[in-house]
């Protein structure tokens, strides 16, 4: 059997026609786009065009694009910049307790910097209620970060609404696009967004690259001090074949979205019912309808997460518990626990993700083997021998 | 490729001794779900030696695999070689064990101990 | 005639072998290095021969390298997250007044969140005297920070006796040797370095690729924040391609960088001699001897910068009047004002950075070009109309 | 490839009218070497018409662009005509000026006022 890559989420390969966009960027158009020479103009001006092409695509200025080193930089730039820049505005943050890390532990920092961070609660599948915003808002509270889509779970926030609240009382807001960037098609003025984040690992781009949108007019401190690259805004050498690549990224993403939109809710919808039907003991975890097209996420009763991975590993069949990040930490999933799923649960999921070249052959072959795999484990766990 | 050596790898995908014991001589159980670790641990002892050892475990790839190769190690040895037997013996005999997954040894031999505590406690019982 | 590209100092053409040493890691082995699957296990045991033959050229342990985005990256991690982590035990910072940018906006952005730093002044010819840095000292002191070799004038600083003092005091010594790593040889320990900062854009690695030493023991804070890659202290997926890019540049740099020294002094002297020979009320920038093998800074009387790069530039030879960061800047260099020189002198400054593909006949073309130049531009010159 | 246009490019490359006047009947001298830039211009007047203007200037490329293009500017054109010349005016017909540089072109406009001021006091004592 062909190896079957079901961990788009984590991350993606990276697109062949990206490597060859990318290319010619790495030995003979290298030089620096600060250079005034002929050899950095010419570097500038490939990694404007990206900047054109991806601010279209988000329905923003090219002004408004910040390269960044990926989603987590991204991230962070968004909630360290504004906190710094809004400080003497207020010292209070809203955002939710599933969101990824890279939101997550940059609040906690900010909770040691003397911040107040309000963790939103959300429901058994993953949603903040826009309710809950609202009450949290105080007139120290300078910015809103929620993700657009959970990485785990899959679950889609009800962004253009949070964000209209925001909008409605002048407060900062944020979302962290990394699992939507690419996948759903939005624009940052439908659903209210001043700052997002996105990773091209993603979207079939080159990994250690990434963005912010800074709307006109938000007020941000840099993360990253130095030269005036990104105008003031994030200093470093630009990484010209990776910008270069990650437009390419969105082009083709651009070209595709809505077909495969389709495509992937209807192979992820496949992959659903049929495990509910060869498994018992199975609860699917994110809101049912309200998810990525390309997610699912089990938890399977009475045996853990890393075992079924190693097993599906060792039948060619790649996926993942939860996020990458996160996978040599000992902790259940913070995105489980938050839906209220109990410990032993949560330490039984499982998240396949799926991309680009996936077929509904993969899904079958998926079918076919994951019943064995659960079988195996829990024959030899004693919580399903309890069970009988 | 795998951040487990060769050999957990085999006892993951082929464990040793699997199963529910019948009328075991000792049982050790240890773990909870919460932590994401529960290892229960069947010895059959003659005359003062481990004849026969099985388990069931619910756990990571490493969990299962030193259930699996614990098992194996006190298979034929006295009750007090077997009390000597620590976690590191364990994670040795696999071929090393991830830092992070160490505390899986570290449950192996628990759950061995406290089989041999019962295994004691009705001998002691018997004894009376 | 062929371009010829003498800007080596702003950004290098990123190897073939480097190139083609990336390659296998954007399609084929691309998974997450830190998913448990075989795809990324495979993907996370090329980061780590990469980091580990980083590691042995630094005289370092693998764990004590960190990857990051770039030299500008690494400097802000290192600076700000020495004070972080040390906030209780000082506030006070050492550096030098010809720092590049990355680590001069750091200190300044610590300046507004209430540390106090030190700004050493240098000699004519840029070097810092480290009895001066043992009189800044204070008990409040948590960090020095001096760079390995100026980028626009090359001076090489006395590092192992400005490490060797922090060492004895037992202050943190951070230096940016973005300039040295890969081109001179030395290990940490010989410079008695806790931090070290490098960028794999400047040794014909990808741009967009960096890494921070970090001494085994040494206190820090995240800068990036977010999931536990690199050991906790760097979140983000990681940029494997760029990594192991990384490590097959300073595996190409470490096999030649001996005679690539001495060929590229002998380049640079010929090139100092010769354009003596030729041009009248000119200056050399930084020191004679202590300088970067590759590094030529000159200052041209009476006419600007800006005019003779473009006109080289028409020419097809392309350098700069510094770093390529400030180069949209109309601020005249900080380093050539800190070496005391007059602002229109510093206005007239040029940078010749030599390199890998750099040839005797490259230098000889330059001899013939730049006194064309500097004629015509002063035959334009009212300044130097006044001196005839 | 470059951050100007092809027409700064041109008058960077071919600058007109460079030198300095024999005897010119105004001359305007604007900037300082601390900030960068120094522009010369030199006005010949006959008749309120302006027949030849020459520049020297030390600066960046687009100085001397401007230098060159407002040189080109100027010439047959009336002394009042010359003064509603805006550096607006000067960066237009270069086909644009980079933001950061179109200091230059304020530049270009101010030394052609102070040669007209310059021309203008000398007439003033002339007729006197
Ligand atoms: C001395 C020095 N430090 C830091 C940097 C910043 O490196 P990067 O552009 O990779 O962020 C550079 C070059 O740009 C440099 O020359
Ligand atoms: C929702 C979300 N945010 C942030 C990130 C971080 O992106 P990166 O790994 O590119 O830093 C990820 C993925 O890793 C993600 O899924």
């Amino acid at each position: 059997m062909n190896p079957i890559y079901m961990d788009y989420a984590a991350t993606t390969p990276t697109d062949q026609r990206v490597v060859e966009a990318m290319m010619p960027y790495f030995g003979e158009i290298y030089g620096n786009p600060s250079s005034l020479h002929g050899f950095g103009q010419e570097a500038r001006a490939a990694m404007e065009e990206a900047r054109a092409k991806i601010a279209a695509f988000l329905g923003a200025k090219p002004a408004e694009i910040v390269f960044t080193s990926g989603g987590t930089e991204s991230d962070n730039f968004a909630i360290k910049g504004v906190a710094w820049a809004n400080r003497k505005k207020g010292d209070h943050v809203i955002t939710s307790a599933i969101e990824h890390h890279a939101v997550l532990e940059t609040c906690r920092f900010l909770e040691k910097e003397g911040f107040r961070v309000t963790y939103l609660p959300v429901d058994e599948d993953g949603l903040v209620d826009p309710a809950d915003v609202v009450k949290a808002i105080t007139d120290r509270t300078i910015l809103i970060s929620i993700m657009h889509a959970n990485n785990e779970i899959g679950t889609i926030q009800p962004i253009a609404e949070i964000g209209r609240i925001a909008k409605e009382k002048g407060i900062c807001f944020h979302t962290d696009a990394v699992q939507t960037f690419g996948h759903l098609p939005f624009t940052v003025d439908e659903l209210n967004i001043d700052l997002l984040s996105a990773s091209a690992h993603k979207l079939y781009g080159p990994k250690g690259m990434g963005l912010l949108y800074i709307r006109k007019g938000t007020r941000i401190t840099p993360l990253v001090h130095g030269g005036d690259q990104e105008s003031g805004r994030r200093a470093s050498t630009q990484n010209v074949p990776g910008i270069v690549g990650f437009g390419k990224a969105v082009e083709l993403a651009a070209a595709t979205l809505q077909e495969e939109v389709v495509r992937l809710t209807s192979l992820r919808d496949r992959f659903i019912q049929g495990i509910f039907e060869r498994i018992d003991g199975i609860r699917l975890n994110g809101h049912p309808a309200r998810r990525l097209p390309n997610n699912i996420n089990l938890s399977v009763e009475s045996i853990e997460g890393e075992g079924m991975i190693l097993s599906l590993d060792m039948m060619g069949i790649a996926c993942s518990t939860g996020s990458a990040c996160s996978s040599s930490s000992l902790e259940p999933s913070h995105v489980l626990l938050a839906i209220g799923l109990p410990h032993e649960l949560s330490h039984g999921s499982l998240r396949f993700s799926l991309g680009m070249y996936t077929k509904e052959g993969d899904i079958d072959a998926v079918l076919e083997a994951l019943p064995q795999v659960v079988g195996r484990l829990r024959a030899m766990s004693p919580l399903y021998a309890g069970k009988k | 490729m795998s951040q487990y050596s060769e050999k957990v790898m085999d006892h993951f995908a082929h464990p040793r001794n699997v199963g529910e014991m019948e009328n075991p001589d000792g049982v050790g159980k240890v773990g909870n779900p919460v932590c994401g670790d529960i290892m229960n641990l069947y010895l059959r002892v003659k005359d003062g030696v481990i004849t026969d050892a099985t388990f069931k475990t619910f756990g990571c790839g490493a969990a299962i695999a030193t259930s699996s190769m614990v098992t194996e190690l006190v298979k034929g040895k006295t009750v007090k070689d077997a009390l000597a037997i620590s976690n590191r013996a364990v994670a040795e005999a696999l071929g090393g064990l991830p830092p992070i997954k160490m505390h899986c040894s570290v449950l192996a031999e628990e759950a061995l101990k406290a089989a041999i505590d019962d295994y004691m406690a009705r001998q002691g019982k018997k004894t009376e």
